[in-house]
């Protein structure tokens, strides 16, 4: 039985315990995934039934998890969906009870920017009339026009350097998960940007949230995201950030953003994948990750019993040198 | 007076003789690459002038910005008591905006009620709005293709409607040709690099018009849409299956080339401060956050209700029925959990609509 | 608001290199800044009248002085604009004389950081809020932690104030090191006469309720409302019953437990009361000895007892007691002084410690008050003494000096003498340490009057010869090396904090230093208060120290409570942290991380919220720096204030 | 100790200080008359660990050309665990500033006591020389955002 039909079959079976299940049902076009919130049993009849399929499963459900806390439902994850579902736990923002997580072998989803950047020059990805996945490879339509895409190109990158193709817990899982892959997370998005002079990589920041229109998909998007209705972005008492059009308060919104998530976000990337201006914005929290990972050796969403390292301290810190200065 | 003709090797020059008299602004590819992410920027000789895709924003900020100065203050103390000194910014430049397409310049159409004292509810007259709006030019580049979120039609527009443009262009193999509109167009287009269009020239462009319309599927009936949303304002399953998957971002509004809600607020350092205004968006939380800490709109369904039932009921029962939308799609095709304001108006309405393009095989 | 500043010349200290006259007139310039003046001595008479006068005449709500650091006069500028009717939190300082004039040359540059400083401060100011002083209940009993001398003196110094005592020893009596001393310098007075009566006072005062042979096991709560949970160990006798008559030492068949309280000097019965003059004065057992409880067959205490109070099935218990302040009274622990290996510590029987040859020299040691080595029970003649053992040695880890030990060394010396008048001491020392009253005169007379002889120098090494030690040293002040053949020698050993005191720390949520000494609040001017509200220290916990100097502080200890206590209600320091329930989402970020244990969850209206318990902040702010929405914000620290002085200083 | 030139023009140095360790060691330094560069200002919190990690962005990207943010020595904090979170809070953050275009000398931060008057003027001396070395930050300073909060020419009288 294909992967899809399994978890239908898992959902169905889950349903009557929980408020909904929430995964991924049809979206605006051939591309486009969207969230869907199975109630009834009819509801499950449109899970994952898109053209890209489990490849096109990219939302992180996890996000809809804190709002929805004191009812009990049920959640379709990708294994990277999952560390943000544990991150979660270990914060104590929901509660494992309240959760039925459902999870299958992962084997990467659609990124839509690079689709859209694989088009030929001047196409875009609303131009797409029909898709269908054949082997390894991702045929669309443009109207008459058929291009193939090799689904390696288009797959986000969250996924070539993927530790958790399956659930790192689950509840229920979909066929059989596959064994965690040996890689090593080179943070070669990082390495690009330090390869620029300081100088560049201000510029390039400066040019880059020059785009931005404030909308904050990006915080809405993050699974992570504590805050949501009361962030500061907003806020006159603290007065962090003018509500002027300044790239400086809109790159400053960013690295609060970032700071509020050291030491506790899984890379899932919804915040950029979210940003219509195509902002990097998930390279500061990167950042973070990777000063995080050195000094403290923590990967966030891995241990449900974990404590975030910066809402705790040890006396004698073995990575931190804080006298090297001075 | 007939139509005008700019090549694409002149085109620069045209919009750099145009930036004598106005501030020009124009769709240009700020990204890294090729597929960089299209916006409206000031025009620039050298910029990375982009019409083959569409802008991913609307072109509003360049009337309406995203945050304006409406008055400078400066505090201090004068005999003992504190004194207060006030400084209205001076009138903007005027601008013309090359290259918009049709669903932004009338988005416009959908600002001009509200803020020119022309409403139907008080006749308040928003000078900051009119200063800009009355000495900005719209040249409306005509779409030679369509999106699959792009519903234009539904809601009375088209790919090379004129309404709200004060110029046409359509883009040919070779170069543009400019329709006057308006009477404002005219200062556009009275350049010698302009040479007059052909009657090939302009049969191209009505071809080009047509085939572009002709993409799109047959409008559903919208007009059911005042009473029907009204009656589904209390029906909170329904509002509750639509808004589940919505984050409660600010996206959709902000790219949105007829959302015009906005936020004042003061931004003082030290003696010196401004007063400005900024976009605000009924679909944050903060926009109906009352002093008290009450919030009226509670959570996510009721912010997404009142932004399409204020698109397709509130304003139109209030402007003669006119949608407050201009079918650009972009909240559609931004929207980071693909809400479809399409298929919530015809669930509303109890209808199916067609959405997207004719050749378009939906998953 | 109407801000007035002023500025301070400090005589020439800011004035000769800060244009005072440019920072007055720059500051009329400031955000809302009505009045600007200069003042020659702003905390003179004059110059405070002047501030009181400019609220009162020019209707200021809002004070900014410049002149020397908030951590002098702070205290006093609140009181005078309190005086003149201003709430005393709407004041704020710029520090131009420590930050400014005393650092810096250039009188352009010191001018421009004192403008600076002054516009940061007006920034700050102009969000300062009125701050009132909250009044909460206070239980007015007191929890003495430690039955030595200090603790002793603290608890009998509160109940005699009028004071409820609860007080808490881990041995079977209280007492403390002093209990096992012979004589007390520099009077050489019986350590037990003087001690003694003031134990039974403990144990007949009836606003006292002693827990000996207990521990704390948790406290929550805050200053006036601390909850303590006490956990009785089992002692297998119902101490309600024991009479303390002994019969049961007596009978026991386990003889060969060691004497705790004897410092291993003599062996005692698995049943036992430590010494004559215990309070409680109650039989114990150590479970590890007894033959019935280590599994065996015997219950011959229970047979002997007249009032069946031995219980062999007894357990440890918890109790818990409502207080309103904590002395910290827990003393010291020897340090291991085995680390001397050079010296045969802890191989060679004749080398013992001055702790030790106290329970020699005692008449209810284990010899009677007569002097024996432990090896053969022979007096001896040629006593050495070596001080600095494990004191002012960092090759040890103990850099500090003790404090004590040239004090008892003499005293051990005379001692000596009288036990032994044919006897020789010999004193190694490096140097003598003797300020206190009588003191360096009582070493004179131990070297001129006892005849014993002190040689500057360290040993280097001791080794048995026969049933001699030699003991190989160098005298520094001759230059030549030292051999002598020793019958005992009595290593002065130094202290060290006791072991569990970081342990004990966490729970009172004190500090302690990298040594384990409680930290007093400030070295000078708080010396038995400590950074958590409503626990104070006595003794030595805080530091090594002599008796008087114990008792002095087990005095002032009460002394703070009594005052603390002495109203029914505490005012507490208004600038806390205070969280904005509107904000607030709940996350429990600040919960987990507040030091003191100051913010708890409530529950308001099926939401989740954070609260802080006022009494128990002691405003650090760690919390305001955690949460992520801003919602907690420490008073007169908030983060609009702290971004104000930040663009104030950047926009210039 | 490196000295600086009297003609340099001053540079914009923030320091955060806890209250009960650098403040206290700062007037101490200026007790005993140890004289250092002006370029610094100090904005005084209780404790190290009330220092938002956004303050020092925050500063940098106002105008500051270096932040200095100092506490008690661990272990010595007077509120027994704020400079442990500190530390980690600040060391992490350090990771932020050279991916944005920041020099990530341009913040330290460290530990003076209430004691260390001349540990101070050596920490003020060395970090102002450092930030000298770098030279003025012209991060946003120049942006034109700012000119909203300059009242311009032609002031009226409401």
């Amino acid at each position: 039985m294909a992967i899809h039909e399994q978890l239908k079959k898992i959902i169905l079976d889950t349903l009557p315990g929980v408020e909904c299940v929430i995964g991924w049902g049809p979206g605006q076009d051939a591309l486009h995934g969207s969230p869907v919130f199975m109630r009834k049993p009819e509801d499950v009849d449109s899970f994952m039934d898109t053209p890209l399929g489990a490849f096109g499963a990219v939302n992180n459900l996890a996000l809809f998890l804190p709002e929805l806390s004191g009812k009990k439902v049920g959640v379709v994850v990708k294994g990277c969906d999952s560390r943000s579902i544990v991150q979660l736990v270990a914060e104590k923002l929901i509660k494992r009870e309240e959760v039925v997580i459902i999870g299958f072998p992962c084997e990467g989803a659609a990124d839509l920017t690079k689709i859209e950047k694989a088009l030929p020059e001047g196409r875009e990805a609303g131009e797409v009339t029909g898709a269908a996945i054949v082997g390894e490879t991702l045929k669309l339509s443009l109207g008459s026009e058929e291009i193939s895409l090799g689904l390696a190109d288009i797959k986000a990158d969250k996924c070539t350097r993927c530790k958790t193709p399956g659930a790192v817990i689950s509840d229920a899982f979909a066929g059989i998960a596959g064994k965690a892959p040996e890689v090593r997370d080179e943070y070669a998005d990082l390495a690009a940007l330090e390869a620029m002079s300081l100088d560049e990589r201000f510029k390039f920041w400066e040019r880059e949230m020059s785009r931005c229109i404030r909308c904050y998909a990006c915080r809405n998007a993050c699974p992570l995201c504590v805050c949501r209705d009361h962030c500061v972005a907003g806020s006159r008492s603290p007065h962090w950030i003018t509500q002027t059009d300044s790239t400086r308060d809109k790159l400053m919104f960013q690295i609060i953003h970032a700071t509020h998530l050291a030491g506790r976000c899984t890379g899932c990337g919804e915040c950029q994948r979210a940003c219509p201006a195509g902002i990097p914005v998930l390279l500061l929290k990167r950042t973070f990750n990777r000063g995080v990972a050195e000094i403290f050796g923590y990967d966030a969403g891995m241990d449900t019993e974990a404590t975030p390292p910066l809402l705790t301290f040890q006396v004698e810190e073995a990575h931190i040198k804080e006298r090297e200065w001075q | 007076m007939s139509n005008k003709f700019i090549s694409h090797e002149k085109l620069r020059d045209w919009l750099e003789d145009l930036s004598a008299r106005f501030e020009v602004w124009a769709p240009v590819n700020t990204g890294q690459d090729a597929k960089g992410v299209v916006v409206y920027r000031p025009f620039v000789r050298d910029g990375a002038l982009e019409f083959a895709r569409k802008p991913v924003e609307s072109a509003k900020h360049t009337v309406f910005p995203r945050s304006e100065t409406l008055v400078n203050f400066k505090t201090g103390a004068k005999d003992g008591k504190p004194a207060l000194e006030l400084h209205v910014p001076e009138d903007p430049p005027a601008r013309a905006v090359f290259g918009l397409p049709s669903c932004d310049a009338r988005g416009f159409q959908i600002f001009d009620p509200v803020y020119n004292g022309s409403g139907t509810q008080g006749l308040a007259r928003d000078n900051y709005y009119l200063r800009r709006r009355n000495a900005t030019v719209l040249i409306v580049k005509a779409c030679s293709k369509v999106l699959n979120t792009c519903f234009c039609n539904w809601v009375g527009g088209g790919p090379a409607c004129t309404e709200g443009a004060d110029v046409l262009a359509t883009e040919l193999p070779d170069g543009f040709i400019l329709a006057q509109v308006t009477a404002r167009g005219e200062a556009a287009l009275g350049s010698a690099l302009l040479a007059p269009a052909s009657d090939s020239q302009e049969k191209q462009a009505r071809k080009l018009h047509e085939e572009a319309g002709a993409a799109l599927c047959a409008p559903p009936d919208l007009s059911a849409s005042v009473s029907a949303l009204r009656g589904k304002f209390d029906d909170s399953a329904f509002w509750e299956a639509e808004a589940s998957k919505c984050l409660s971002c600010g996206a959709c509004t902000y790219l949105c080339p007829t959302c015009y809600c906005f936020n004042i607020t003061d931004e003082a350092r030290g003696v010196l401060g401004a007063r400005i205004r900024s976009w605000d968006a009924c679909m944050l939380p903060l926009f109906t956050m009352e002093a008290s800490g009450h919030n009226p709109r509670t959570g996510k369904i009721q912010r997404l209700r009142n932004r399409i039932g204020h698109k397709f009921s509130y304003y139109p029962s209030l402007h003669n029925g006119r949608i407050a939308c201009c079918g650009c799609g972009r909240c559609i095709k931004s929207c980071p959990s693909s809400v479809d304001i399409r298929r919530i108006v015809t669930d509303a309405i109890g209808i199916t609509g067609t959405a997207g393009l004719k050749e378009q095989k939906n998953g | 608001m109407k801000i007035g500043v002023f500025i301070c010349h400090c005589g020439s200290n800011i004035a000769a290199t800060v244009d005072v006259l440019k920072v007055v007139e720059s500051a009329k310039s400031m955000p809302e800044v009505v009045y600007a003046v200069n003042s020659m001595y702003t905390c003179s008479e004059p110059g405070q009248q002047a501030i009181e006068e400019a609220i009162k005449e020019r209707g200021l709500t809002g004070v900014v002085v410049a002149s020397c650091t908030p951590r002098m006069h702070e205290p006093t500028f609140r009181r005078t604009v309190e005086r003149a009717g201003l709430n005393r939190y709407m004041f704020e300082m710029a520090n131009i004389r420590e930050h400014v004039s005393w650092v810096g040359k250039d009188k352009a540059a010191n001018t421009a950081k004192a403008v600076d400083l002054v516009r940061m401060a007006v920034e700050k100011l102009r969000l300062d809020k009125v701050l009132i002083p909250k009044f909460i209940p206070a239980t007015r009993k007191v929890l003495v932690i430690g039955g030595g001398v200090a603790g002793i003196q603290a608890a009998l110094d509160c109940a005699e104030g009028g004071m409820d005592v609860v007080m808490v020893e881990s041995e079977p009596s209280i007492g403390g090191k002093m209990s096992k001393l012979d004589k007390t310098f520099p009077t050489v007075d019986c350590s037990s006469c003087v001690l003694g009566p003031r134990m039974v006072d403990v144990a007949q005062n009836e606003r006292i309720e002693l827990h000996a042979y207990s521990e704390i096991a948790s406290i929550s709560g805050y200053v006036g409302n601390f909850d303590v949970t006490i956990r009785k160990k089992a002692t297998y006798v119902d101490w309600d019953k024991c009479t303390g008559c002994g019969l049961c030492t007596e009978k026991c068949p386990s003889k060969k437990s060691y004497d705790r309280f004897n410092e291993g000097m003599g062996e005692t019965t698995a049943i036992n009361i430590p010494f004559p003059q215990a309070i409680p004065k109650k039989a114990t057992i150590t479970a590890a000895s007894c033959r019935l409880l280590s599994g065996g067959k015997c219950g011959v205490c229970a047979k002997i007892c007249t009032s069946q109070a031995v219980d062999y099935t007894q357990k440890d218990r918890e109790i818990t007691v409502k207080v309103g302040a904590v002395v910290a009274a827990t003393g010291y622990d020897l340090m291991d002084w085995t680390v001397y290996g050079e010296y045969g510590a802890g191989r060679y029987p004749d080398v013992i410690t001055s702790l030790q040859y106290e329970r020699l020299l005692s008449a209810s040691g284990p010899t009677g008050g007569h002097i024996r080595r432990p090896s053969d029970g022979r007096e001896p003649k040629e006593v050495v003494f070596i001080q600095c053992v494990g004191s002012r040695d960092p090759s040890v880890g103990r850099p500090y000096c003790s404090g004590f030990c040239c004090m008892y060394t003499a005293k051990q010396a005379i001692l000596t003498k009288d036990h032994i008048p044919d006897s020789r001491s010999y004193v190694f020392y490096m140097d003598i340490r003797s300020p206190g009253k009588g003191y360096d005169e009582f070493t004179r007379r131990a070297q001129e009057e006892y005849k014993a002889q002190y040689i500057r120098g360290r040993v280097s090494t001791v080794y048995p010869k026969g049933d001699k030690l030699v003991v190989k040293g160098v005298d520094t002040l001759v230059g030549e090396q030292v051999e002598l053949e020793a019958d005992l020698v009595v290593l002065a050993v130094g202290g060290e904090a006791s072991q569990n005191a970081p342990k004990l720390a966490e729970k009172l949520r004190i500090s302690y230093d990298g040594y384990g000494f409680f930290m007093e609040g400030h070295p000078k001017l708080k010396p038995v208060e400590t950074n958590t509200a409503g626990v104070y220290l006595a003794g030595s916990c805080q530091g090594l120290k002599d008796i008087p100097s114990s008792v002095a502080q087990g005095s002032a200890a009460a002394a703070k409570v009594l005052g603390l206590l002495s109203k029914d209600k505490l005012e507490s320091d208004p600038q806390t942290a205070g969280v904005d329930v509107k904000r607030c989402v709940g996350c429990r970020k600040c919960i987990n991380v507040c030091p003191f244990g100051a913010i708890r969850e409530v529950d308001m209206r099926g939401q989740i919220k954070a609260e802080v318990i006022e009494a128990v902040c002691q405003g650090c702010g760690l919390c305001t720096a955690t949460c992520p929405q801003g919602a907690v914000q420490l008073s007169h620290f908030t983060d609009n204030q702290v971004l104000a002085e930040v663009e104030a200083l950047c926009q210039s | 100790m490196p000295e600086l030139t009297e003609n340099t023009k001053e540079l914009r140095i923030v320091g955060f200080l806890c209250n009960w360790c650098s403040y206290g060691g700062a007037d101490t330094a200026g007790v005993g008359r140890f004289i250092q560069p002006t370029d610094l200002r100090i904005i005084r919190l209780p404790c190290s660990g009330r220092v938002n990690p956004l303050f020092i962005i925050k500063a940098l990207m106002s105008g500051a050309d270096g932040v200095l943010v100092s506490g008690c020595h661990p272990r010595d904090c007077h509120y027994a665990e704020g400079n442990f979170y500190a530390r980690r809070r600040l060391e992490v953050f350090k990771h932020l500033l050279p991916v944005l275009g920041i020099d990530r000398r341009r913040f330290e931060y460290t530990w003076v006591s209430a004691s260390e008057g001349p540990r101070w003027q050596k920490v003020v001396t060395d970090f102002t020389a450092q930030i000298h070395a770098l030279g003025p930050a012209k991060f946003f300073a120049d942006a034109p955002e700012l000119d909203f909060l300059k009242a311009g020419e032609g002031v009226m009288q409401p």
